[in-house]
């Protein structure tokens, strides 16, 4: 019974890993498990990207899905990007991915696109594209040009091709075709949607934001002046989006790894200790046979 | 605030003369007596039971962002830590964050080294550059840990999320563990991991505790005073705010001045 | 090399170097080491790189040479004030620059103080400790209450903790004192636990992270092909 | 170019003279210099302030170098045809005519029919600084300069220890060289894009050493600390004393709050905003006791940290520190 009182350390980091991989593994096994309540946040989150998608003039507009965050963030990020491409896919709107905080960001914006497009049948250049990565220094100039004269301002796509050549784009000129901004950041790259794109048009443009969870406390001003319409805060707030989405993909997965991995902690401290009250009960048993 | 509010500038200068005043008066002989505080004395039973070991010491000056006064009293510190260490013959270890920052650190261990009459047991290896990058840092204070099993492992400074790394790998070893850190949010992750955890300002202390030098003695007796200041200050200010005026102590301690009349004054109505 | 060949190149080291890494967890061997050193001197060369790039080009060498500031060249023999503590005979001319830096972030100190604290010492100072019967709200009294409560509770231990860090007099192990300390001590372990658990969180979103990357990495390299 | 090189000189002579002080002398410099230094920050924090225009080389810029005279703030309003708050007026009016000029110009740009010209505006127009407040960005930017010349001394303490690996094949010598070779590489490969054409090799490799190697060796290391937390739980939360107890229950309590898992506990308890039973749901205690119950105790020891740090400042500014390396013979 000792055992309990000195688990070897190995065994609990394998322990740590195996709860953690098996949601992202088989995300079936993790259907039982207690589902988060839904925050306003959320809700509001998930009410503008229908509200976007119910505008008749939406068709000829693009979504822009801003990913600037790297793998560090991967588990939070990613999990809100994904959700947010599957909703936009769902809705049948033409989106654009976009980063310039972080070459990684793009990478990891078309692997979430590669996953889901089968799914919904969207293709490249037809349905979406990916304007690549811009150096943060010249985001700002960049932005600026592109309210009137978005092609210009972003040249190519990744593939090379200009992009006032590419199909979903014919009709995009400027800061007026934009109906919606999306924000996935790692760091504070918010400020600058909010300063030179999203109020530079006829009309603002619905903006929604999924920070870190650390970040979040910052941003909630943002969602209270009525800056943002919506914020999925971290990895809980991905999650919450699929349940609305009623389809659980990563976000539901990576909530059930972190569920499980507290879960774990919470039993290896129960077992720590009555590991430790059965030793002293022996020991003491043993001093009082002597 | 960028520039000291009247009141600012008052409370901070009267802070300053008690603490200057008081140490003067300790370095003009007074003397001033400080308790016992348990997690320090454990700083000489960890040097003992390196020796007994015979195995090495490992001191971290954690992650200085340049020369700051939470990384130079990490180094006091650990001077003495090096000095009763070289006393027996034990061999301390140094990884050091920042390069501006090592050249005070080779200075002060040396010097520290000589104190204890072993100024020929100083290798300038001992005390050297890792890494300026966080994690790198604490990767390479890890497998440091791991290879030369040290005795005793002293960290002392500014921390961040990697002091749980070195805490654990140093557990890992058997090192018995002394960690006092000014950054809150990691004395949790030290407590867990170390055998005695230095909290707030016992780090402050720690010097005039080892040492019993005068003007140190004099400096945490100074301190005190001004802690006993600001409590006061606290209570004072709650108890006014409550049952006098809800304004006073808003703008006495705001961020901006407000002049002496307008003290009183309800602040303007918002929405106005 | 392609830009398909070099993502997939970028995705396989991130690989390695993650199982590399996690390979201490079992023991430290002689992969992790390589990879420790690997790291150690990656950031080494970047610490490099980085002080030239983002400060000494840009606050140093292209004001002097571009901008005519000459007299920024004096900084050059002042910095190497640093180097003359390997001197025997004028070792201590690098106490000049010790000196200064010491001086700096002493200086700092009064506003670093002032800026860190001085909101704190506000919000500790107005907090208010009985019940304004104008302000309870009709739907749900109990807040005030409960906000007064938690105001009380605040001033009690923030006074036990500054309490247990006064070190000039005895605190007898009978004293009234030695229980308010001692309050104040388990105030802090409620803190310190809270702190705890909270960071757990946080840490294990970057562990699902990197399995995440581990699980996904075969796809990324081939989905990366031209 | 050749001003530079008698700076150059002019410094080395300096270096020079101070080979030369006399023992004696070496210590009062060092205070002096600890203390002139210190007074920079000291004395620009301290010292009383006046109102002056913001960001006011960027005015200059945008308007051309105004003249000495005072500006009509009402005539130049009027004639511009927008209409200025007279309350924000008044916040200008502080300003030296100078600055005023600029402010009224910036005033008037930014001025629209649906957003008139307020207090708040004016408010960002103003700054507050004293005689050494211009030079604050100098003395940082020089500070860092400074500092930056010091790598050189982290660089060579770091290869020197391992070029003797190398040189005396100690074990891992091989080790040694990885090290040393990454740091020329990534040196000089992160230098080199700066100056090279853009997706050239240098680019390349620039993107396998940061991006395929340090920054996933950043990512690894980061996220080991979620094993290290797991065993670092396991072993300290027992119910060993009444402090490690306290410990475990807050942490337990945080962290089944955090969770779905945790608060499907408490989801029995009523929700809404009214409820007074729903502040002993999980999540809600959690937040009670980090945001509550934890905040007076970390402010506590805060204010010791910051009167700690105060003395501690004192002591080495105004040299008032003892010890052996205090009175060393220099």
């Amino acid at each position: 019974m000792n055992i309990l009182n000195n688990l070897d350390r190995r065994m609990l980091y394998l322990l740590l890993a195996i709860v953690i991989a098996i949601p992202l593994l088989a995300p079936a096994v993790t259907k039982p498990l207690p589902k988060p309540a839904i925050t306003g946040f959320t809700q509001s989150y998930y009410d503008t990207i229908e509200k976007v998608a119910a505008d008749p003039g939406a068709k000829n507009k693009i979504v822009i899905v801003s990913c600037n965050f790297a793998a560090g963030t991967l588990a939070e990020n990613l999990s809100q990007c994904e959700a947010t491409v599957r909703h936009l896919m769902m809705r049948k709107l033409k989106f654009a991915v976009f980063g310039f905080s972080d070459p990684q960001g793009r990478e990891l914006g078309q692997q979430v696109v590669d996953k889901l497009a089968k799914e919904y049948d969207y293709q490249y250049g037809r349905d979406y594209v990916n304007w690549g990565y811009r150096p943060a220094g010249a985001a700002v100039a960049l932005l600026k040009t592109a309210v009137n004269d978005l092609p210009g301002a972003m040249g190519k796509d990744i593939k090379g091709m200009a992009i006032s050549q590419v199909a979903c784009m014919q009709g995009i000129k400027g800061v007026n075709d934009v109906s919606l901004i999306c924000e996935f950041a790692a760091s504070a790259t918010l400020p600058v949607w909010i300063q030179f794109y999203q109020r530079a048009g006829k009309s603002p443009i619905p903006t929604l934001y999924g920070p870190t969870s650390v970040m979040a406390t910052e941003a909630v001003n943002y969602v209270e002046s009525g800056q943002l319409q919506g914020m999925l805060i971290g990895l809980k707030g991905a999650s919450e989006y699929e349940l609305l989405l009623q389809k659980e993909g990563f976000a539901s997965s990576a909530s059930a790894s972190l569920s499980l991995s507290h879960l774990l902690i919470v039993v290896l401290i129960v077992l720590g200790n009555i590991g430790m009250f059965v030793e002293r009960k022996q020991r003491a048993a043993a001093e009082g046979g002597r | 605030m960028n520039h000291a509010t009247w009141p600012a500038l008052i409370l901070l200068l009267t802070m300053s003369i008690v603490i200057v005043v008081t140490v003067v008066s300790a370095q003009q002989g007074k003397q001033y007596f400080i308790r016992r505080i348990p997690g320090l004395s454990a700083i000489d039973e960890a040097v003992g039971r390196a020796v007994e070991m015979g195995r090495g010491i490992l001191l971290s000056t954690g992650l200085s962002d340049g020369i700051d006064i939470i990384t130079l009293q990490a180094l006091a510190i650990c001077a003495n830590v090096a000095s009763s260490a070289a006393r027996y013959g034990t061999r301390v270890q140094m990884p050091v964050y920042n390069s501006a920052m090592l050249p005070i650190a080779e200075d002060t261990i040396s010097n520290a080294y000589n104190q204890a009459g072993r100024g020929d047991a100083y290798s300038p290896d001992d005390v050297r550059y890792l890494s300026n990058q966080q994690f790198a840092y604490a990767a390479g204070v890890a497998g440091m840990i791991q290879r030369e099993k040290f005795a005793a492992t002293f960290l002392f400074g500014t921390f961040f999320a990697e002091s749980l790394i070195m805490a654990e790998n140093a557990n890992m070893v058997g090192a018995i563990q002394v960690a006092g850190t000014p950054s809150t949010t990691q004395v949790p992750f030290f407590i867990a991991a170390c055998d005695y955890v230095i909290i707030g300002d016992e780090y402050y202390a720690a010097t005039a505790y080892l040492t019993r030098q005068p003007t140190l003695m004099g400096s945490i007796v100074a301190q005190d005073r001004v802690k006993i200041g600001i409590l006061a200050m606290v209570v004072i200010g709650a108890l006014c705010t409550t049952f006098v005026n809800p304004n006073l102590f808003k703008k006495l301690l705001a961020d901006q001045s407000y002049p002496i009349g307008e003290l009183l004054q309800n602040p303007k109505e918002e929405g106005k | 090399m392609t830009d398909g060949m070099l993502k997939t190149i970028v995705v396989l080291l991130g690989v390695l170097t993650t199982l590399g890494i996690y390979s201490v967890l079992y023991k430290e061997n002689k992969i992790f080491r390589f990879f420790e050193h690997l790291y150690l001197g990656l950031a080494g060369g970047y610490a490099i790189a980085a002080n030239w790039n983002d400060v000494l080009k840009t606050n140093w060498w292209e004001p002097m040479v571009n901008d005519g500031k000459w007299w920024l060249v004096l900084l050059l023999p002042a910095g190497s004030l640093f180097y003359f503590i390997y001197s025997k005979k004028n070792g201590w001319m690098a106490r000049l620059i010790f000196g200064l830096f010491i001086g700096l972030a002493a200086g700092q100190q009064f506003q670093g103080c002032a800026g860190d604290y001085w909101p704190k010492i506000q919000t500790a100072a107005t907090k208010t400790l009985w019940v304004d019967p104008a302000k309870i709200n009709q739907e749900y009294p109990v807040a005030a209450y409960a906000t007064v409560l938690n105001n009380w509770l605040f001033m009690a231990i923030l006074t036990a903790v500054m309490v247990y860090f006064f070190f000039s007099f005895e605190q007898k192990s009978t004293g009234a004192i030695n229980k308010v300390s001692k309050f104040g001590r388990y105030a802090m372990m409620i803190a310190f636990g809270a702190m705890f658990g909270n960071t757990i969180m946080a840490r294990m979103a970057l562990l699902i992270g990197r399995i995440y990357f581990l699980i996904h990495a075969p796809e990324a390299m081939s989905s990366s092909g031209p | 170019m050749g001003m530079i090189f008698v700076g150059l000189l002019i410094g080395i002579a300096i270096l020079f003279v101070l080979t030369m002080v006399p023992n004696r002398l070496r210590k009062p410099l060092i205070v002096l210099v600890t203390f002139l230094s210190g007074c920079f920050y000291a004395v620009e924090f301290f010292y009383p302030t006046h109102a002056v225009v913001a960001n006011k080389q960027d005015l200059i810029k945008k308007y051309g170098v105004p003249t000495q005279t005072a500006p009509d703030f009402a005539a130049e309003a009027q004639k511009a045809g927008k209409a200025l708050d007279p309350e924000a007026v008044k916040k200008l009016q502080e300003l030296s005519p100078e600055d005023a000029q600029l402010a009224l110009k910036a005033a008037l740009e930014v001025t629209t029919p649906e957003k008139p010209f307020g207090p708040d505006a004016a408010e960002k127009l103003v700054t507050q600084e004293n005689f050494l407040t211009p030079k604050f960005k100098d003395v940082s930017d020089w500070a860092l300069v400074l500092q930056a010349f010091a790598i050189g001394l982290g660089i060579y303490s770091l290869m020197s220890v391992h070029l003797r690996n190398i040189a005396m094949k100690r074990s891992g010598w091989g080790n040694s060289a990885t090290l040393i070779t990454a740091i020329f590489l990534m040196a000089f490969a992160h230098i080199g894009k700066e100056y090279s054409s853009k997706g050239g090799w240098l680019e390349t490799l620039d993107n396998l050493l940061y991006n395929g190697l340090m920054k996933n060796l950043d990512a690894t290391m980061f996220s080991i600390i979620a094993f290290y937390i797991v065993s670092a739980a396991y072993r300290a939360f027992r119910v060993r004393s009444v402090e490690a107890t306290i410990l475990l229950v807050a942490a337990a309590l945080v962290m089944l709050g955090n969770v779905p898992i945790g608060q499907a506990l408490t989801n029995w308890l009523p929700n809404g905003k009214t409820d007074v039973l729903g502040n002993l749901r999980l999540e809600n205690i959690g937040q009670w006791i980090l945001k509550k119950a934890s905040n007076p105790a970390t402010m506590a020891i805060d204010f010791g940290l910051a009167v700690g740090a105060l003395a501690t400042s004192l002591r080495l500014w105004l040299s008032l520190e003892r010890g052996s390396y205090f009175e060393e013979e220099l």
